[in-house]
């Protein structure tokens, strides 16, 4: 048996997610219509639902470990659902944020490891190339050969260019790299009239 | 009419056809796009999942690019970048710190004087059925199409809030007024995972393989889309599909203005349609003698 | 864990920030029976706390509340007023309410004529069941109030 | 000089949790002309009340300051108490310290000096107060209910029984309600109409009771004891008086329409009755629909030539009834969620995806399908049957946080009935929880499970589409942890119990208030359950919240005992707080007589000046007329302007003092 509170608050996780998120877990019901429209469910070993839960009773760690907050594809379906309108997307984004800040070893590195891709790609040519982004992977996931025949089809019909395009305002984007901070502070937003 | 435009990424990339077969059939349609000057990449989800901030930053940019050119509305073909623009601007226009925030890290003043909309919006509502209506030539008698609108076009309602969520008609109604028929199905806004496309494909495979069998039970000829991410999915992975589930699909995968574009009587390779993996050359054999 | 310092530390320093060292205004709050008092009754019950500085006076009807008590309120020295009555149309008097909301900006014109900012006079309507809104629009108006900063009045007369 | 008592009340620790007592007392006993403070553990109780009897007498107290909890709660109980004293019951004053200080404040000091501020005003106020007599009233001894649901049902025939005229209005040509559209009722699982069909026909029969169908209230007037009502009888185009109830009209009739009282499920004619018992069983003609009235006058006519009793009659006019009633019943019922709102569940588009009261006309057998249960789509007998809880209730996003309180009982009703009727049938039912509290509910339940093999899924459904004659709902099992989908071949949506969407209309002419959901408020959700806040105006059943049958009847005769009450006496009591005007000052100007939203005011010569006077029956002492005199003619009984002033005056006195400044005189 685990037990729930050790030395910390028992708010303190989900009153940390509050404030970077903006959004009141405590809200939910566990009604679980999250999970029953999340497409990537099946592959989920803890559902969405189950997420805010744990964030509810302060289980930072399995939380922050999870593959799930990995997994989730960011389509809004849960948030367009769910009755006490919690935009699990934006709770998504801060834990995965929160478990990289917080060095948790990520169980999903491909997913990771495509975004760090995807994000240099843009940090240094200001588009995404997605032919180097797709060598790059493969050859880091150490299977240079996945997808090949996708790959060169589309290849053939002359849609993955071989050079990247750099754009001129790559100042900019540099400077956006530098000065980005991953979290920002909100401040949940009080009770409404008629 | 004249509007900014986004292409994003894909558009220069994968989804040549897209950016192709706008530019070929919205003049047709009075349509003027201009392209935004030096535009960069929207993060898509990758930056927000890293950072909000760049995330916000990244689009904030594009969407300055756009002001700073006197583009008041800005047409994004792209449903992540349409759906991550859309989103950042809502943020930073409702909330004047994070708006002076996200300059100082972009470096511009962008004051947020830019709309963001998607092409089907546009071409629904400012062009209107009876504009797309008349520029038809070869009209697509006999073809059922199966719109599929894919997860971010309508969500979240807060921030898309241009069609029903659930149950979007656009699409339907704009093929609709080009001739061919739109079949009513359950898939048109399910998820086909986009953005696992490279990390995890057998994720894609799988949801790629719903959507393809609720087609074939809604016994639709083709599935039109609009997004290059759905598109590169549902055309790319249906061999894949087949090995792993062991249903044959030969479904071809339109874009929304390839099939505008068809009914206008622009030719097959000039709107990009030699370029799907699944040919769409027997569909348009049944439909369109001429073809 | 460097995040969550800094988060809480933030939440800390506002609380204290807001507990010390504040103008505590004093507002004279006019409430219809029916609605308004039976409305801030309702936020008791359901505990929906707010800003002590409202102290209540109960009328039958906010159409009871004449310029004439506004004013005195202002000449004793009360940092604002708040009127509050049933939502128009639903004044248990019929039309109670929309004489109040046609006096109201008359008294506010009064006030700014005497030199006081008429935003310290509010009007707002609460009906019985809607103590949420009660408790919102009174620590909004006393924010306002507190923002405007003691009557000039205050003590002065 | 008056002589206050001040009493200040711990409501046990509910004021002196977060109010300090001691620190209130000393400050009272400072504040001028208080000549006695106490405080009491519960002031409302038989010892409290006591203690201010036995406070005035040695104390010779001639006001008295009760603070404690709202005077909306307990204004009654201590003027009662101070009257059985001696003194007038008017000259008691209350400080809310519980209500708008110890349960919405935390911060023990800013509390106890919002208290001590309170009594100040209070008190400054009591000082000001004068005696008065409560006017006395005649009470009309007829009741008005609004309704024929179960409830008003119910209500009108105990009331009656007590002796006492009713009219029962509904606006629909039956009465019966939602109750006459069900099947089997739980827990019991008897049979709806044989409960409901004979308390429908005793109304009918009922001499005491007048029955206006297919009627409503368009205008009250006037004030308990005295209400004048104005009610709307349309035009049935078919004569209550000849009509014999015999059909033959209906047979004849060629226009077939969707039937409201089915759902759509079933046609009804335009010429028709909602259902075969309907009471009174005299048909009404759908004017929008029928021939006559749409196509010309000459036109159709088939139901004219069939009446053998003459009783059809085209010309008929809307008739406008004037009553007087002394106590209204308001038993208005509910309406159901429209499961539109779920695009995710097809949005009302699939035709297998029906609501519960669409699956309970169902099972009637009365109903449009005999008592079959089929799929709409092809007729065809389902197999598996899901049922979707909690549609619409409990969910914020779609507008209503509530809990719809009967939704589960009936879905696991429906669940056991689809197995009696199908036992080959399976029932999956998703619900969020399954709430069962009442008699027998959770042993319901159970045996829903148990004997008929339900299974219930813990969690809520996303999507429900469908592929080809199926539909695929898609859920979590929450409790296994793991998504699941189910092939069905029907959908049953337990849609959310809503108010009716009228009764913000219907709460401005009554003049009650209603929460923001729609449903009317009652005037204590413990203590006064069946008053609104509104005197002489009463809620029964399911137009104040959710509620079953069993619940229904018994705020129906609740209800009808409030009104049984008032009417036990000849005379009613009223407020004495109302306008009087003082013909010296009064310049004869008439704004006030223009502002009355009561027409209590009227033009008097008084030595050949024209002045105001008000009639002390009319008048509901809003005030209004005193807050437009320039003259400051008109006194506010129980709120006078000095009274006001001085209370207004009071929380500054403290400061004025300490800043050595000469008050304001008023
Ligand atoms: C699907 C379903 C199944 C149910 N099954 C059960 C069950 O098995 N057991 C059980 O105990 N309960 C059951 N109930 C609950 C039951 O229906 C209600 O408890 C009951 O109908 C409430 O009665 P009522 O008289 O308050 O309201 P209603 O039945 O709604 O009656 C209100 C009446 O007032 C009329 N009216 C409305 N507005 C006006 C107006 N302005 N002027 C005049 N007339 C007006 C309406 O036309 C109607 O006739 C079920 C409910 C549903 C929806
Ligand atoms: C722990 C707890 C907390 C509660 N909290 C709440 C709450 O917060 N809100 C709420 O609404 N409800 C609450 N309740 C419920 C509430 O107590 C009951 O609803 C209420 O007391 C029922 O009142 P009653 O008069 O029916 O019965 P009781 O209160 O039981 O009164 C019955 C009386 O009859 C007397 N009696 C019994 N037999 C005889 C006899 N043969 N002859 C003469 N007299 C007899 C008894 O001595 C007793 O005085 C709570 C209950 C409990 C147990
Ligand atoms: S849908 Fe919303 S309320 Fe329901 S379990 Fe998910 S997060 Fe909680
Ligand atoms: S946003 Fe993430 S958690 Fe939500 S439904 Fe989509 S994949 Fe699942
Ligand atoms: S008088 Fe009011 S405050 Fe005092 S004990 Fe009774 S209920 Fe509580
Ligand atoms: S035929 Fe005549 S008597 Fe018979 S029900 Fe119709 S109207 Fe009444
Ligand atoms: S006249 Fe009207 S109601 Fe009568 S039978 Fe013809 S259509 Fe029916
Ligand atoms: S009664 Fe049951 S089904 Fe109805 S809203 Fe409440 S929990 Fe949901
Ligand atoms: S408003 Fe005053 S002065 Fe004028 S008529 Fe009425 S009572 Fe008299
Ligand atoms: S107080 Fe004045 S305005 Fe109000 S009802 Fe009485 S007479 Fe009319």
């Amino acid at each position: 048996m685990r037990c729930l509170l050790v030395e910390e608050e028992v708010h303190q996780f989900s009153n940390l997610v509050k404030a970077l998120s903006g959004e009141d877990v405590s809200k939910c019901y566990q009604c679980g219509k999250c999970s029953a429209g999340c497409p990537i469910a099946s592959e989920m070993e803890i559902l969405p639902n189950r997420i805010i839960r744990l964030i509810q009773i302060n289980s930072k760690d399995t939380v922050l470990s999870s593959s799930t907050i990995w997994l989730c594809a960011s389509c809004e379906t849960c948030f367009t659902r769910c009755p006490e309108e919690i935009d699990l997307v934006r709770v998504m984004d801060v834990l995965r944020r929160l478990s990289l800040e917080e060095g948790y070893r990520c169980p999903e590195e491909g997913i990771l490891r495509f975004n760090r891709f995807f994000l240099a790609s843009v940090k240094n040519y200001g588009r995404v190339h997605e032919l180097g982004l797709m060598m790059k992977y493969n050859l880091a996931s150490r299977q240079p050969f996945k997808d090949l025949g996708q790959g060169i089809a589309l290849f053939r019909r002359g849609k993955i260019p071989l050079r990247p395009q750099r754009i001129k305002g790559m100042d900019q984007i540099k400077g956006i790299f530098a000065k980005s901070k991953p979290f920002l502070e909100r401040e949940a937003s009080g009770g409404g009239g008629r | 009419m004249r509007y900014g435009y986004f292409p994003g990424c894909a558009l220069h990339s994968t989804a040549k056809e897209f950016d192709l077969s706008i530019r070929l059939s919205c003049p047709h349609l009075d349509l003027e796009l201009v392209e935004v000057p030096d535009w960069s990449c929207c993060g898509a989800s990758p930056g927000h999942m890293i950072s909000e901030e760049l995330a916000l930053a990244l689009s904030v940019r594009n969407l300055y690019q756009a002001e700073r050119h006197d583009l008041t509305t800005v047409i994004a073909p792209c449903a992540a970048c349409y759906s991550r623009l859309k989103s950042a601007n809502k943020e930073v226009r409702e909330d004047a710190r994070l708006m002076s925030r996200i300059n100082r890290v972009v470096g511009e003043e962008f004051t947020g004087k830019v709309e963001v909309r998607h092409l089907i919006e546009v071409l629904y509502k400012d062009v209107g059925l009876s504009r797309i209506e008349s520029s038809v030539t070869k009209p697509l008698k006999g073809m059922k199409f199966a719109c599929y609108y894919g997860c971010l076009l309508t969500r979240p309602p807060k921030v898309a809030d241009f069609d029903d969520v659930e149950n979007p008609i656009i699409m339907d109604r704009i093929v609709e007024a080009l001739g061919a028929e739109p079949v009513s199905w359950s898939h048109k806004t399910e998820c086909c995972g986009a953005s696992f496309a490279i990390s995890r494909p057998e994720i894609v495979v799988r949801l790629v393989d719903e959507i393809l069998k609720a087609a074939q039970f809604a016994a639709a000829d083709s599935i039109v889309v609009a997004c290059p991410l759905c598109h590169v999915n549902l055309d790319m992975r249906q061999s894949q599909a087949r090995n792993k589930y062991g249903r044959n699909y030969n479904i071809p995968i339109l874009y929304i203005s390839q099939v505008i574009g068809l009914a206008q009587g622009e030719a097959y390779k000039a709107l990009g349609l030699d370029k799907h993996l699944v040919s769409p050359k027997d569909l348009l054999k049944k439909g369109l003698a001429s073809f | 864990m460097r995040v969550l310092a800094h988060a809480r530390g933030s939440i800390t320093k506002t609380v204290i920030q807001k507990g010390q060292n504040q103008f505590n205004p004093i507002i004279i709050g006019f409430l219809c029976t029916w609605c308004s008092y039976a409305g801030a009754d309702q936020a008791g019950v359901s505990r929906r706390e707010y800003p002590p500085n409202i102290l209540p006076i109960r009328v039958m009807c906010s159409g009871r509340i004449s310029p004439h008590h506004i004013l005195k309120a202002f000449q004793m020295g009360a940092d604002g007023v708040l009127v509050a009555g049933c939502h128009l149309g639903e004044c248990h008097y019929i039309r109670g309410n929309y004489m109040t909301a046609k006096r109201i900006p008359v008294v506010k014109e009064l006030l700014s004529f005497m030199g006081l900012s008429p935003q310290r006079l509010g009007l707002t309507w609460v009906s019985a069941s809607e103590g949420d809104r009660f408790a919102a629009v009174v620590r909004e108006f006393t924010e306002q109030i507190r923002e405007l900063g003691p009557s000039p009045l205050r003590g002065v007369s | 000089m008056a002589r206050v008592g001040v009493f200040v009340c711990w409501c046990g620790s509910n004021i002196a949790g977060t109010v300090d007592i001691e620190t209130v007392l000393e400050a009272a006993r400072r504040i001028a002309e208080v000549v006695h403070v106490e405080d009491n553990k519960y002031t409302c109780s038989e010892s409290g009340q006591q203690s201010i009897k036995k406070a005035i007498k040695e104390h010779d107290l001639d006001r008295v300051v009760v603070a404690s909890c709202s005077p909306l709660m307990h204004e009654v109980t201590f003027r009662r108490c101070i009257e059985s004293a001696g003194l007038n019951p008017y000259l008691l004053e209350m400080a809310n310290l519980r209500e708008h200080c110890s349960w919405v404040h935390r911060n023990r000091g800013e509390a106890t000096d919002k208290a001590i501020k309170l009594i100040g005003m209070a008190v400054a106020k009591v000082r000001r107060l004068e005696p008065l007599i409560p006017i006395r009233m005649p009470v009309e001894k007829r009741a008005l209910v609004l309704g024929g649901g179960i409830a008003g049902i119910q209500a009108a025939l105990d009331i009656s029984k007590a002796g006492y005229l009713v009219t029962l209005v509904e606006r629909l040509p039956t009465i019966g309600g939602h109750m006459a559209q069900l099947d089997k009722t739980f827990p019991t699982l008897d049979c709806s109409a044989c409960i409901l069909t004979p308390k429908m026909g005793e109304v009918l029969h009922d001499e005491n009771i007048e029955l206006l169908t297919y009627s409503e209230v368009e205008e009250v007037r006037g004030w308990v004891g005295n209400f004048e009502v104005q009610i709307r009888k349309k035009a049935r185009s078919v004569d209550m008086v000849k009509c014999t109830g015999c059909g033959e009209c209906i047979e004849k009739c060629p226009l077939k329409l969707p039937s409201e009282w089915d759902l759509g499920l079933g046609l009804r004619k335009a010429i028709y009755r909602p259902f075969p018992q309907a009471v009174p069983g005299v048909p009404v003609i759908d004017r929008e629909q029928c021939f006559v009235f749409t196509k010309g006058k000459e036109k159709c006519r088939a139901c004219e030539r069939a009446c053998p009793a003459d009783a059809i009659d085209f010309e008929q006019e809307d008739e406008v009834i004037k009553r007087r009633f002394g106590a209204i019943v308001v038993a208005t019922g509910f309406s159901l969620f429209d499961e539109k709102a779920y695009g995710e569940y097809g949005g009302g588009q699939y035709k297998d995806v029906i609501s519960a009261l669409q699956f309970e006309r169902m099972v009637n057998a009365a109903g449009p399908t005999g008592g079959h249960i089929i799929k709409p789509s092809n007729g065809r007998e389902p197999r598996n049957v899901v049922f979707v809880q909690c549609v619409g209730s409990r969910d914020r996003a779609k507008g209503i946080p509530y809990c719809s309180k009967i939704c589960c009982m009936y879905t696991a009703k429906q669940a056991l009935l689809l197995k009696e009727h199908l036992p080959e049938s399976q029932a999956y039912i998703f619900c969020i929880d399954i709430r069962a509290g009442g008699k027998n509910y959770e042993e319901f339940v159970n045996r829903v499970q148990s004997e008929y093999g339900a299974i219930y899924i813990r969690g809520r459904v996303s999507r429900i589409y469908e592929r080809g004659d199926k539909l695929i709902v898609k859920g979590t099992d929450t409790l296994a942890g793991i998504p699941v989908e189910v092939e069905a071949d029907l959908v049953v949506l337990a849609t959310a119990i809503a108010s009716q969407s009228d009764s913000p209309q219907l709460a401005r002419i009554l003049r009650i208030p209603y929460d923001e959901h729609g449903f009317f408020s009652e005037a204590h959700p413990k203590l006064r359950p069946v008053e609104s806040v509104t005197r002489g105006i009463f809620l029964a059943g399911a137009c104040q919240s959710p509620k079953d049958i069993p619940d229904s009847v018994a705020t129906a005769g609740a209800a009808a005992v409030r009104v049984c009450e008032l009417f036990a006496s000849d005379e009613l009591a009223l407020e004495p707080a109302i306008a009087l005007v003082d013909a010296e000052r009064c310049s004869g100007c008439l704004n006030c007589l223009e502002v009355c939203p009561f027409e209590a005011i009227r033009e008097e010569r008084v030595d050949s000046r024209r002045v105001a006077s008000v009639s002390e029956s009319i008048c509901q002492g809003c005030g209004t007329c005193a807050a437009v005199c320039r003259s400051e003619a008109i006194t506010m009984k129980g709120f006078t302007s000095p009274q006001l002033y001085s209370q207004i005056a009071a929380p500054f006195e403290e400061i004025l003092k300490e800043l050595e400044v000469e008050m304001p005189s008023c």
